[in-house]
């Protein structure tokens, strides 16, 4: 059974009908990634799965139950996290705070030293930064504290947007390792949403191309690398 | 169901209305009372006060072979609102005369067209000297703010013998002018009295510690302080509080029983005050009064509403000494009062501007109730 | 110097009772971004609960739980029947609903309890304090004693508890917040209870400390408080606590040391528009004006 | 005609002239303003003491009164171009608060005594009193009415909707943010300056108290109950905030309870006010909720 | 070459705080061209644009528009000179109707003289003007129609249409396809070839490839604030440096081209 079940999404933001009926699944211990330029509906559909953005038609199904209706904080209890589009911490918490925020609640059901030490085994620069307010952080300091306080309360899904937007090079090597390592070794479910498409689709075990609202494509990474479509879905053909 | 309360009662109003209009025949006078809104309480005390005198006169045959009917408004203190009313009054109601039971600046807004329509009014105890210099047929009997200030400090220097006086006052037409009084009385009537600290605060002042900090590093033998009972309660509460030794003498906005409660018993012990109501007044129209007041309502009243009591009962006298209600016959006789057995005092008359000239009363207060400590009769005093 | 000293506390205490009120205040301009003017309502309510529940107890301890009470069910009714609806209209709606909620509050407190001023006496276990020349009344210590408690459990719930985290949370980024998992809803009425429990107090307090409760109690606070947070910084909790203690010692030495009969009310307000021109964000703000 | 039914028109002309020139700054330009009784209270003031101290006849100083409250309007709609919204409005609390303290405690202007003695206004050496002073102040409501008609057809007004629209995509078509605002700022205020001085002569005595925040507070809910933006709005509103009270008058102890019931209902229910227009409700919802605070 | 250019970018720079949102920058506009600006997020485009419309002022280096110097100068000034632009998330006057949208535009004159704003703007002349611009971009129908009450795709239109009015002699067209289906994309390609033929240039900013590439008679890349690549449609789209922009750091063998 899939893990998340999406069927015929449609979500429009004051008039712009920004994702136009789509459907899509995700497996437990599947690495997902729609891809698709800028404006093409990706983090509406991420966010939607979130419960941050009302749908207008279709269906959401997490676990074999709809979803669809429920508030975002049921969500996050049923073990879905999110890692925003530019991080979106909260600027005046700190470090600590903010990885604190992805337990709330749940804080006494899990073992946090354990988890803090995984934590700060893939984030070292966390542990230095503890006390800091979020909004002094780099952008890049600031993408690892949104993977952190989204991986902190142990999710069964983990969405995924655009963590590549506004990194150096290098960085972006690196958190997409980490995003591997998670789904490799420790067999987190992830459904990434990249521009960057050739590194994301690196990692993933399936993709789908998004194009204006519309999934155009999908398969295996390795087939959806290999085809010229996406190209043309970038670059315009 | 406050809806259907609020609905019934407007019915029930409506339907008073409707009688009384039938009934007709009645002398109506106006009275214009703050009922809500921050001087409430004053209002409740006016209303009170000119209900046990309308039925004192009507239990006694009326007036004139009619009864007296009061029209009572509420003008929220606010001059807009008394304008409006004043018209009412003038317009719809066509009252024969009025009480005005509010504060001076609606007051003084109404008293130029009461003046202007010819129908005699008579303020309880608003102080803006302007009030009675609207025109003729406007009369106060309150004090005004001036006179109260000179027996003010009649009673500071030669009643208590006070040397050394500070001054804290209301900043308000009432505070200034008493105090301007006040220190009239002292720079040209005393010598050797010496004024060592004389400063305003704002009518909405709550906390006085910052004024009675200063007063206290100056130690003076009296202290004279101007306000509403609910800014000297606290004075004095205050003032006890930080240790202050000195006499506190006050004036009638702190005649209520209300002041005790706020200043706690201990606190105002021994608190004096010129006012124009003295409760051990021997005269049976004050002692029927009081009781009356306390058997009604369960509390003692107080100046304002007495005040009111007067200034209804004035007018009352004047149409039945002049026998008719036209609006100028009505005037003359109350600018011909004489001697009137009055709730706050016997009253001499009413001066050429329509000031009431009567004794000022000096109070104290002992164990917790207001009681007679002296009175001032001075003619160059409360002759204005 | 014993003058000065003795100014020094008074308008410390005049400065700790609009803290109390205004980091209410604060806390809800922080989470939902209104100018909740009804807050003084809320305040002058709790007196009233504070003051009916003594005199019919006795029990200083109980009237004030009772107030508390009274006033965060209250408050988050405010917040659910009024506020909620109208977040989606321009600021000046829910203003003026506040305002006239306000005037609403202040006439039922007259019908029930009557337009008269309502002593509160109260005899506290506390000594006056005299040092020399210096005396601190036995309500004046209250006063400094109750506000450094509640800013202390303020501070701690702010800072040291999941829900002051959450509510930090949601005050900061509302849809992420409910995103980890966070309740906002139930964050915004719990927001609601805290600030309108601590108006409740503060209520009783003003009420002890002045010993005057009355329906019109909540007019002057209702808008000098607003002036006092954007001195602090729409918001900031701290701030505008600091700028509340900041105004009361002002208040008092200006008082003291000038003779002019400055109304207390308007200070504030030049105090509000110094603040907006040289340090928009206020003392310690950190909410970014929308330009 | 009743002479209580006059005063009460009277007062509800001069509110209607007052709540159109505050029209013109929140319902216009889109300036939430709540101090709005300050420029009443400085027209009035104006009025009051050249009557009295300079002894100038109401239409003699009404040119005055006009430059005055218009000037002083533009300098109090400085702080528009900095702060919005939340700090708007609290600055125009702040300032009404400030101008009626200096009404109170500048000896000058009577300071808590307040000016009384005002002249009434003569027309060809009649005095006007009751009918006649009702019809002036019709005649100055016909004259706001037209300036705030004119409004809506001239281009400074189309400028000012624009502006209160989107201020950036009214920069893009010409529209200067500056000159507009402080333009609807000191019509505004004048309008409300014409106000005061009418008030001041019907009243013939003023105290700081008559211009005080409360006040203010009544104008913008008559024009939020009326329609903001509207041209006929700011009567309805005025209209009904001034009758409704003394319909509620026999009900002595509930009137201002119901009073403040119904303020709150209307505000619950018809947030874009009675006259207000749909379409115009909703489009301010889309304005806000763009920038709202969930967003960025 | 360089004097004939409608707009000229010299070496812009803009920095918020410590980030380089736009380094360095040099272009330039024709008349009656068509100039694609792009890029991947976060490229600078945006600041760019508000940069020559005057809502932000550079760090460093200067804009000239017709010759003359106006980086800096505030918004309605450049307006009132012959720049019109569109928004990327639309912002037309919802209050007001598609009619009077344009017709405020047409104000433009008015509002910066010291007392023509006084006139009447609502008469028939100026009608008949907004009328035949509405029509222009095919929104007649919907002239007395609240903007607010109009689809996303007559909002694009509706303002361009408001931009027309200004008569400009140059459009800031900021992603004015998002959000809109294919056949309004066609019409609105279609309309925007007709004002570049009337002698208008243009710079679009767009992240739909396929229309920009269609439309622009040169582009302009940029990538983390910097320009990586400038020229026609073609050989952008074969650019390694572009690709890689897009796609990310990839061995080329994947993208086939």
């Amino acid at each position: 059974m899939s893990l998340l079940e999406v069927e015929n999404l449609h979500i429009a933001y004051k008039e712009i009908e920004a994702v136009k009926g789509v459907s899509f699944f995700v497996s437990e211990g599947e690495l997902v990634s729609i891809i698709g330029a800028n404006g093409a509906g990706k983090t509406t559909i991420l966010n939607a799965i979130m419960g941050l953005v009302p749908s207008q038609k279709g269906s959401i199904k997490y676990k074999g139950k709809d979803i669809t209706n429920l508030p975002p904080h049921e969500r996050a209890h049923m073990g879905i996290r999110i890692v925003p589009e530019k991080a979106r911490l909260f600027p005046q918490l700190t470090v600590w705070e903010n990885l604190m925020t992805g337990i709330y609640g749940i804080k006494k059901q899990i073992s946090l030293e354990e988890r803090l030490k995984w934590i700060y085994g893939l984030f070292p620069i966390l542990k230095e930064r503890e006390t800091q307010p979020a909004v002094t952080l780099s952008g890049g300091e600031q993408q690892q504290v949104a993977i952190a306080r989204a991986l902190i309360s142990d999710p069964d899904l983990v969405l995924v947007d655009e963590i590549s937007m506004g990194l150096m090079p290098l960085l972006v090597d690196k958190v997409f390792e980490v995003l591997k390592e998670l789904n490799e070794q420790h067999g987190k479910t992830i459904l990434l949403v990249e521009q960057n498409a050739l590194a994301s689709l690196k990692i993933s075990t399936r993709a789908y191309v998004l194009e204006t609202g519309e999934i155009t494509f999908s398969g295996t990474a390795e087939e959806v690398i290999n085809d010229p479509r996406i190209h043309e879905a970038y670059l315009g053909g | 169901m406050k809806v259907v309360k609020v609905l019934l009662s407007v019915l029930v109003v409506l339907a008073l209305f409707a009688g009384t209009a039938l009934a007709g025949e009645t002398i109506k006078i106006g009275v214009l009372a703050p009922l809500t809104g921050f001087a409430a309480a004053d209002g409740e005390s006016v209303l009170n006060s000119v209900n046990i005198a309308v039925d004192k006169i009507n239990a006694s045959g009326g007036v004139l072979g009619k009864k007296v009917e009061l029209v009572v408004y509420d003008d929220r203190a606010d001059a807009k609102e008394a304008v409006s009313l004043a018209h009412k009054l003038i317009g719809q109601d066509r009252v024969v005369a009025v009480v005005g039971g509010s504060y001076s600046m609606p007051t003084r807004a109404v008293a130029t067209f009461f003046q202007e329509a010819q129908i005699p009014f008579v303020a309880a105890y608003a102080v803006h000297p302007d009030i009675t210099k609207a025109g003729d047929f406007c009369f106060r009997n309150g004090f005004l703010a001036e006179v109260e200030g000179k027996a003010a400090a009649k009673v500071a220097t030669d009643m208590l013998g006070a040397k050394r006086i500070a001054v804290l006052y209301s900043d308000i037409d009432f505070g200034r002018t008493l105090s301007k009084g006040f220190k009239e009385y002292i720079d040209t009537k005393t010598t050797g009295v010496e004024i060592v600290y004389s400063k305003a605060y704002p009518f909405k002042e709550k906390d006085y510690k910052p004024y009675l900090s200063e007063i206290k590093e100056l130690n003076p033998d009296l202290i004279m302080v101007n306000g509403y009972y609910f800014q000297t309660g606290p004075i004095l509460k205050q003032a006890r509080e930080m240790g202050i030794e000195s006499i506190i003498l006050g004036e009638e906005g702190a005649d209520s029983p209300k002041l005790v409660e706020l200043a706690g018993p201990s606190a105002a012990e021994g608190f004096i005050i010129v006012t124009n109501l003295n409760r051990d007044d021997e005269r049976p129209v004050v002692q029927e009064f009081i009781k009356e007041y306390e058997g009604r309502y369960g509390i003692a009243p107080d100046m304002v509403g007495a005040s009111a009591y007067d200034a209804l009962t004035i007018i009352v006298d004047a149409i039945q000494r002049a026998g008719s209600t036209d609006g100028k016959a009505i005037r003359d006789a109350i600018a011909s009062t004489k001697d009137f057995d009055g709730l706050t005092g016997v009253i001499k008359g009413f001066n050429e501007i329509g000031e009431v000239v009567k004794p000022v009363q000096v109070q104290i207060i002992k164990f917790g109730k207001y009681r007679y400590f002296g009175v001032v009769d001075d003619p160059d005093i409360i002759n204005p | 110097m014993d003058l000065f000293i003795e100014q020094l506390m008074n308008g410390l205490a005049i400065g700790a009772i609009y803290a109390l009120i205004t980091s209410g205040l604060s806390l809800i301009y922080g989470i939902l971004r209104i100018l909740h003017v009804a807050h003084a309502g809320i305040y002058t309510i709790g007196a009233y609960v504070g003051l009916g529940v003594y005199s019919m107890t006795g029990n200083l301890l109980f009237a004030i739980l009772a107030s508390m009470a009274v006033c965060s069910i209250l408050g988050i009714l405010v917040e659910r029947i009024v506020y909620s609806p109208l977040l989606k209209f321009p600021p000046y709606v829910p203003l003026i609903a506040s305002i006239a909620l306000l005037l609403g509050i202040e006439e039922v407190m007259r019908l029930i309890a009557g337009p008269q001023i309502h002593g509160f006496p109260v005899s506290l276990p506390l000594a006056t304090i005299r040092v020399g020349n210096i005396s601190l009344s036995s309500a004046l210590v209250m006063v400094y004693i109750v506000s450094i408690v509640i800013f202390f459990v303020l501070w701690i719930i702010t800072s040291k508890t999941d829900l002051g985290l959450a509510m930090r949370a949601v005050s900061q980024d509302m849809s992420i917040a409910s995103a980890m998992g966070i309740n906002s809803r139930q964050i915004v009425s719990l927001t609601f209870a805290i600030g309108s429990s601590i108006a409740a107090i503060a209520g009783i307090l003003v009420g002890i400390y002045f010993n005057q409760v009355y329906p019109t109690m909540g007019a002057v606070p209702a808008y000098k408080t607003l002036a006092l947070i954007v001195v602090g910084g729409l918001g900031s909790v701290p701030g505008a606590i600091l700028a509340s203690l900041l105004l009361g010692i002002a208040e008092t030495l200006l008082i003291g040391y000038a003779n002019i009969p400055f109304p207390r009310d308007a200070l504030a307000f030049v105090a509000m528009i110094l603040v907006l021109m040289i340090r928009p964000e206020g003392l310690l703000g950190n909410i970014k004006k929308k330009i | 005609m009743d002479s209580y039914i006059i005063t009460i028109g009277i007062f509800i002309a001069i509110n209607s002239i007052v709540v159109s020139g505050l029209n013109i700054i929140v319902g216009y330009a889109g300036q939430i303003s709540l101090g709005h009784a300050a420029f009443f209270g400085i027209g009035a003031y104006t009025a009051a003491i050249l009557a009295t101290k300079a002894g100038l006849s109401f239409w003699l100083s009404l040119p005055v009164v006009i430059v005055i409250t218009g000037t002083i309007g533009l300098l109090m709609g400085l702080p528009s171009l900095r702060v919005r919204e939340d700090f708007l409005a609290i600055t125009t609390i702040g300032i009404n608060f400030i101008v009626e303290a200096f009404f109170m405690y500048v000896p000058f202007f009577g300071g808590a005594l307040g000016i009384g003695g005002i002249p009434r206004i003569e027309f060809f050496g009649t005095p006007l009193h009751g009918f006649a002073f009702l019809v002036l102040c019709l005649v100055f409501l016909v004259i706001a009415l037209f300036i705030s008609w004119w409004f809506t057809k001239a281009w400074c007004g189309l400028a000012c909707f624009t502006l209160r629209d989107d201020e950036v995509a009214a920069s893009t078509i010409g529209v200067s943010p500056v000159k507009f605002k402080l333009l609807a700022f000191v019509i505004g205020t004048a309008m409300a300056g014409i106000g005061g001085a009418l008030y001041a002569h019907y009243m013939r005595f003023i105290s700081a108290s008559d211009f005080g925040f409360p006040v203010s507070v009544m104008m913008l809910s008559m024009l939020v109950v009326g329609g903001m933006g509207t041209v006929w709005g700011p009567i309805l509103g005025a209209a009904i905030l001034g009758i409704l009270p003394e319909v509620f008058r026999p009900l002595i102890d509930y009137r201002m309870l119901l009073y403040a019931t119904l303020l709150l209902l209307v505000i619950r229910l018809q947030p874009g006010g009675i006259l207000g227009d749909n379409g115009f409700v909703k489009s301010r919802l889309k304005a806000f909720s763009r920038g709202g605070k969930n967003e960025k | 070459m360089k004097n004939n250019s409608l707009l000229r970018l010299e070496n812009v720079s803009k920095q918020f705080g410590g980030l380089h949102a736009v380094e360095d920058v040099s272009f330039s506009l024709n008349k009656k061209e068509i100039l694609g600006l792009i890029g991947p997020n976060g490229a600078g485009k945006t600041t760019c644009f508000n940069m020559i419309s005057g809502a932000l002022k550079p760090t460093t280096g200067k804009i000239f528009f017709k010759g003359i110097r106006i980086d800096g100068l505030p918004i309605h000034k450049i307006a009132s000179m012959g720049i019109g632009r569109t928004f990327q998330i639309v912002r037309p006057f919802y209050s007001l109707t598609a009619l009077e949208n344009i017709q405020a535009a047409l104000g433009i004159e008015k509002y910066q003289s010291k007392f023509q704003f006084w006139q009447k703007w609502d008469n028939q002349n100026i009608k008949k003007m907004a009328l035949e611009i509405l029509e222009k971009v095919g929104l007649a129908d919907f002239a007395h129609y609240k903007a607010g009450l109009l689809p996303l795709g007559n909002l694009r239109r509706l303002e361009i249409a408001r931009a027309l009015a200004l008569k400009p002699e140059l459009l800031l067209l900021d992603e004015s396809f998002s959000g809109l289906r294919q056949e309004e994309i066609n019409k609105l390609s279609e309309l925007i070839l007709q004002i570049k033929e009337s002698g208008v240039g243009i710079l679009l900013i767009e992240h739909n490839m396929r229309v920009a590439m269609g439309l622009s008679d040169r582009m302009v890349v940029l990538d983390h604030g910097k320009l990586i690549a400038s020229g026609p449609p073609e050989k952008i789209k074969n650019d390694p440096h572009v690709i890689e922009a897009y796609l990310g750091k990839g061995e080329k063998k994947y993208v086939a081209s």
